[in-house]
């Protein structure tokens, strides 16, 4: 049976980490040099929209007050309204959010398809020449900036042979109407094409090396000797009992990975012009549009600490050792 | 107490002893000289860059020197949209990678391995707090931190070292706090207990020396990190623009159209230099590939 | 002191109800709901006297290990009290303390692992003479001595050694020297031969006879292996699952186990010689579960002759003849020799 | 058919250690008859275990067999093409780990581990798969119902039942047992032992127990094999061979045991020294330095195995004056001023 009290206890563990979280943010946009009331207050508001601003976060109130106003407003959605667009922030990242979402699954699907089957099999070649070759350019891959990847590969599929565009999700004067549409169209498609593939590729020696490491330990495991003695053919010994145990931690770590991706997807985006939270986070700082800047650190925080928790859920009910007690 | 000065030489020979250099491995060694061909680059910088970085340069018919394709005018890898000499800014480049690299690395091993040996060691709410704090740590998405963290900060490449300080340091923590957990139940150091020695006394003699290693695995490995941080930090405009480093480079060319341009010797070679230098931590690490996901490692 | 039998010397390690309980899984998992309480040992009493040896024995999870390590303070009590010559060692702090940990020593079961692999033998041994103010002048002196009286060969050889350019027996014999060169006067050993061959089992435990006599020591030998209790101690201490089961003289114990563990205990023992006796234990299947032991006797789901007042009462220890047995079957016996209750 | 089920002869185990091969098993010789309990005794590091495995040819990425015959009924193992000798593996060759914990997959129930060798290797049908294994589950006295389990929910002797059960799966001829009870509390260990005992007899397998424990041959087994540093030293009946040992290396055993039947005040006399460095091991009998009993001869001759009586032989250039040996060895002095 599965540990209903061991998974509460772990999400309200979590809960504790997000208001840590929600803290430090807040602490950080208060406290930075300056007018604090810069973090809510665009100077080209009307005085009438300050006043209101200012009633809403309580920023003619003490500290510890706009700190209870800022943890209510959060838990009603509340994040105040972006300088630059003029829409509420949270609006505006729910609707980055999808965009996101999609390039950090797209290449994270990739890379572990990709990832747990090379792994396997770089293990199960363990020695060979394949393999003394394959591990430095996993390595390799790991060392590359992301968005250096993204520039090269921009530089030779784009510009120079021309076969993807640059940059955006879609083409100019195209519509496709409602989100699903967009998603399943070619155009969409030959948009997410280089930056899924450049984030697939850093991506891919995480799971790679973790899934070979897994199976060369799990090789060494009594139960897999056994299983020679016993007979049976290598196929079994190799997937069904070696490749089956190195799997369980190479599948927790896939929602960790999410969450890692999303940090990296901040630069990958800015290099493909991809309008998600990554480079929303980036273009508003650089604007200083603190309410969206805030907003958009908030929910990959969120997501963040969201995937944390998948994997220890995930871990959970993958292994009957923890399942089965 | 005259003993511990005779202690001291034996100490250090055991300290090194105990990083285990894996000299008889190819790629290890591969890492060992990237690393002394980039520490010595940074070191004579001015001795090797034919022109200062950030110098604006003439051709011989006093045009601007924008542009130039390697070799042309005697610019080894040619010259930025600006005229500068790509050459001199990659070998300066290394400078500011040595400093982030080497003091961010310091200090996440350093803060990393004592948070792990206190926290291993002595248990209890010190261990418990201590956790919790790396697991806020761990909430924390750490490179959209250092953007804001760059955004309020004077701009200058000690954001990313201040801010790896702050956040990285858990990867480190935990691994270390397992490792000291186990060597705290080896019998050994209980009988140092029973022996009548103090805490102090088994942590710098029977625990410390065991986790060096390991603080020094991840200690390279955060040099990686920390060049592919200021990398990323100033690629997205938060560097210090008056601080030439490899990432600053790559914004450069890529904000001046060097991809459209097919400039690969402006965009490619920083790359390289970043690869070299962060892989070079990671062949030296081989064989400890868990490490490069500590949280992964249940 | 009536147990002591032959020892009518003072009292000199006590425990009283000891309790060691603690939550499995850590502080976190408490909190996660994960944990549950392990009573590694849960009301102990006894004492022993000066210069007695006794065996601590059971069964893996029988709390003979914590208990050892309690009298040494490796652990605290939880409950009840463990005393080292008068003093309550819960309490001992400082001075008081510095000086316990040179009068009580441990000897350890894995040699390979007592021993800080990265440490020449001299260092090994140096370490408690340093703790212990012994000037450097005196060390190497002091180091030589306690490597002949646990007698290993050209000692002085040995001294710029690591560990692993030693055998097993010959590192168990420096483990043992580290323990007795402070000159101590309680040593508890924990299965100190159970990772050594069998053909360099008996070298160590006629050291660890002979070093006992010559310095007249108080020795707790922790084992499950009846037959080396046998050979070291003249009393023995049957637990299980945390509790003390009978308590005696090892020889009365062996010929003629009264507590119904015992005897299947006594009668599991295999006998390196042809005829022995092949008849099934008097015992059920089933393993000792310290997570959920049983209400009453904590023995009674395996025990043969279990009856409806063992899952009601704890049985409490009652003096029969020689020995302390914790059995309702001796509730009778136990009122005919009056007043001998923890 | 012939009484004996297994003759090893002149078996050679070796590991490669950078470029040399340090043989473990350095020309063992002993049979298995059939329908026995032959314990194969000595202490760690004298290649018990390495030809256990060896029997079964999974063997460490860095083993290899460089001689000698192991005859299974009628069929040279070490010479059999890996296709045959797959064949052979479980139907006719089955093992009983020290560990049974490390030994079953963590990740499938007790039944699907059944299940995989009575249908992959048995050919048996599901519903004769399921019969099968609660007969199985049954005969080891484990409930039918706890089939579903996974291996950590059963306790440490539950387990070595379970791993039983496995062996017993497809009725092979031989069992190979490795310290099944090292592992093991006394009390379990004995219910263990005597239920292995009881089915031996009942199936009239024949089984290879490997132990250090000379008190467990002595409660089990019908024959015993005391290897010393890669060699067999003495081999015979078990009753024979516990009282009457030939081989000073057995004799010096028995005297380092203690023995809870034995009188109280019993002295225990170790051997001195340790076993021989089997990367240089000595050139004659392995066991000479530390043997009180050595001769000139003993140093640099390598000794015969001679035949003392119906199947009792030992490997000592002395064995003539076993007798003679016996008396003396069974003083502690012989042993103390070696």
């Amino acid at each position: 049976m599965f540990q209903l009290k061991a998974a509460v206890g772990r999400i309200l563990q979590l809960g504790l980490v997000l208001w840590a979280v929600v803290t430090i943010l807040f602490l950080m946009f208060r406290l930075m040099p300056g007018n604090p009331m810069a973090a809510y207050i665009d100077p080209t508001f009307t005085e009438e929209q300050q006043l209101a601003l200012m009633a809403q976060f309580g920023l003619d109130k003490p500290l510890w007050e706009q700190y209870f106003i800022y943890l209510a407003n959060l838990v009603q959605g509340e994040l105040g309204q972006s300088f630059r667009y003029r829409e509420p922030v949270a609006e505006r990242i729910l609707a980055l959010l999808p965009n996101t979402l999609i390039l950090t699954f797209t290449s994270l699907i990739i890379a572990y398809v990709f990832g747990v089957l090379a792994g396997a099999y770089l293990a199960w070649r363990r020695g060979s020449a394949v393999e003394q070759a394959a591990i430095p350019v996993v390595l390799t891959t790991r060392a590359m900036p992301e968005f250096w990847l993204g520039m090269v590969l921009l530089a030779i599929f784009s510009f120079w042979l021309g076969w993807f565009p640059a940059g955006g999700t879609r083409s100019a004067g195209t519509d496709h109407g409602n989100l699903l549409g967009l998603y399943t169209s070619a155009d969409f498609l030959s948009h997410l094409a280089l930056p899924a593939l450049t984030l697939a590729i850093y991506s891919q020696g995480l799971p790679l090396l973790l899934m070979r490491s897994n199976m060369l330990d799990v090789m060494k495991e009594d139960f897999v000797t056994m299983a020679r003695i016993k007979g049976l053919s290598n196929w079994t010994v190799v997937v069904r009992h070696a490749a089956r145990n190195a799997l369980l931690p190479v599948m927790t770590s896939f929602a960790i990975a999410v969450g890692y991706q999303l940090q990296g997807n901040v630069v990958v985006e800015s290099v493909f012009s991809w309008p998600g939270l990554g480079r929303e986070l980036v273009n508003a700082v650089s604007a200083s549009d603190y309410p969206l800047a805030q907003g958009a650190f908030l929910m990959i925080a969120i997501v963040v600490i969201l995937m944390n928790l998948i994997a220890d859920l995930l871990y959970a009910l993958l292994d009957p050792r923890v399942t089965h007690v | 107490m005259s003993e511990t000065v005779i202690a001291r030489p034996a100490l250090v020979s055991r300290l090194f002893g105990a990083l285990r250099l894996p000299i008889n491995d190819p790629f290890a060694v591969a890492g060992l000289v990237i690393y002394a061909v980039f520490v010595l680059t940074a070191i004579f910088a001015d001795q090797i860059a034919p022109y200062d970085p950030t110098e604006i340069l003439y051709t011989e018919e006093f045009d601007l020197a924008a542009d130039l394709r390697p070799g042309e005018q005697g610019f080894v890898l040619g010259t930025t949209s600006l005229g500068r000499d790509i050459f001199s800014q990659i070998v300066h480049g290394s400078r500011s990678a040595l400093l982030i690299g080497v003091t961010a690395a310091f200090m996440v091993a350093l803060i990393g391995s004592i948070v792990g040996l206190v926290s291993g060691y002595f248990g209890g709410w010190i261990d418990a707090l201590l956790m919790r704090l790396a697991d806020i740590a761990f909430g924390i998405p750490f490179l959209p931190f250092v953007i804001v963290l760059a955004a309020f900060l004077e701009p200058s490449i000690w954001n990313v070292v201040f801010a790896m300080a702050l956040v990285l340091w858990r990867d480190t923590g935990r691994v270390i706090r397992s490792q000291v957990l186990t060597l705290r139940s080896r019998g050994y150091v209980e009988a140092a207990r029973v022996a009548g020695s103090s805490n102090l006394k088994i942590i710098t003699r029977h625990i410390a020396p065991n986790i060096l290693p390991l603080s020094f695995l991840y200690g390279s490995i955060a040099i990686g990190w920390a060049i592919l941080t200021e990398a990323s930090i100033s690629f997205l405009g938060f560097g210090d623009p008056s601080q030439i480093s490899w990432g600053y480079m790559l914004q450069d060319a890529f904000a001046s159209q060097a991809l459209a341009k097919q400039a690969y010797y402006w965009f490619v070679p920083p790359g390289i230099c970043i690869i070299l230098v962060v892989s070079a931590g990671f062949f030296i690490t081989r064989g400890y590939e868990n490490i490069l996901f500590p949280k992964l490692g249940r | 002191m009536t147990t002591a039998g032959k020892h009518r010397h003072e009292v000199f390690v006590s425990a009283r109800d000891a309790q060691l309980h603690f939550r499995a899984g850590g502080a976190l998992a408490a909190m996660r709901g994960k944990s549950r309480l392990i009573k590694a040992v849960d009301g102990v009493s006894f004492d022993i006297c000066r210069g007695e040896s006794v065996g601590l024995l059971g069964e893996s999870g029988c709390g003979k290990t914590s208990m050892g390590r309690m009298l040494l303070k490796l652990e605290e009590a939880t409950g009840g009290a463990v005393t080292f010559d008068g003093a309550d060692l819960n309490t001992l702090r400082g001075e008081a303390l510095r000086a316990f940990r040179t009068r009580a020593q441990l000897i350890f079961q894995n040699p390979f692992d007592a021993v800080n692999p990265r440490f020449t033998i001299r260092a090994t041994l140096a370490e408690p003479l340093e703790n212990a103010g012994v000037p450097p002048a005196e060390r190497e002196q002091r180091i030589i001595a306690a490597l002949e009286l646990v007698r290993l060969p050209n000692p002085a050889e040995f001294l710029d050694r690591h560990p692993h350019q030693l055998s097993g027996g010959q590192l168990q014999r420096v483990v043992m020297a580290r323990a007795l060169i402070l000159q101590p006067d309680f040593v508890v050993a924990d299965e100190p031969v159970s990772m050594l061959d069998v053909s360099v089992r008996a070298g160590v435990l006629n050291v660890f006879r002979d070093v006992r006599d010559r310095l007249n020591l108080t020795a707790i030998y922790i084992s499950h292996d009846l037959a080396l209790v046998r050979y070291v101690c003249e009393r023995t201490i049957v637990m299980y699952l945390g509790r003390i089961m009978e308590d005696g003289p090892t020889e009365d114990i062996v010929r003629e186990p009264l507590h119904p563990y015992t005897r299947a205990l006594v009668a599991a023992v295999p006998v390196p010689h042809p005829d022995q006796d092949h008849a099934p234990l008097p015992i059920g299947r089933g393993a000792p579960d310290p997570l959920n032991p049983p209400s009453g006797c904590v023995f009674r789901d395996r025990c043969p002759k279990a009856h409806a007042r063992c899952a009601a009462e704890i049985p409490v220890p009652r003096q029969v003849g020689t020995r302390r047995v914790a059995c309702h079957l001796y509730d009778e016996a136990g009122a005919a020799a009056p007043g001998k209750t923890a | 058919m012939s009484d004996i089920l297994l003759s090893v002869r002149d078996l050679e185990v070796g590991y490669k250690v950078g470029r040399r091969i340090i043989h473990a098993v350095d020309g063992a010789s002993f049979d298995v008859p059939r329908g026995a309990i032959v314990g194969l005794v000595g202490e760690s590091g004298c290649g018990k275990t390495t030809v256990a495995r060896a029997l079964t040819r999974v063997i460490a990425d860095n083993a290899l067999i460089t001689g000698g015959q192991m005859v299974f009924d009628g069929r040279d193992i070490a010479a059999l093409p890996e296709r045959e000798m797959n064949r052979l593996r479980w139907r006719d060759i089955a093992f009983i780990p020290q560990s049974a914990m490390n030994s079953l997959d963590p990740v499938y129930t007790v039944e699907y581990q059944l299940n995989e060798v009575l249908r992959r290797r048995g050919g048996l049908s599901a519903r004769q798969a399921r019969m099968r294994s609660e007969e199985l589950f049954e005969m080891v006295g484990i409930e039918p119902g706890r089939l579903r389990d996974f291996p950590h929910q059963f306790s440490g002797g539950m387990r070595q039942r379970v791993a039983i059960a496995l062996a017993l799966a497809l009725n092979p001829k031989l069992i190979i047992a490795d310290e099944p009870v090292t592992a093991l509390d006394v009390i379990v260990q004995r219910q263990i032992l005597d239920q292995l005992r009881e089915l031996q007899s009942q199936l009239g397998i024949s089984v290879i127990l490997v132990t250090h424990d000379i008190s467990v041959v002595a409660y089990v087994c019908d024959r015993v094999v005391v290897m010393y540093a890669g060699r067999v030293a003495e081999a015979g009946p078990m009753a024979a061979t516990i009282t009457r040992p030939a081989h000073p290396y057995t004799i010096g055993l028995r005297n380092a045991f203690p023995d809870l039947q034995g009188a109280a005040d019993g002295m225990l006399v170790p051997i001195e020294g340790a076993p021989p460095s089997l990367v240089e091991p000595p050139p004659g009998c392995r066991f000479a330095p530390r043997c009180p009993f050595a001769l000139e001869r003993c140093r640099l001759e390598v000794p015969e195995t001679h035949v003392l009586a119906d199947g009792h032989s030992a490997a000592c250039h002395r064995s003539g004056e076993a007798d003679m040996l016996r008396a003396e060895g069974s003083k502690t002095q012989t042993w103390l001023s070696a």
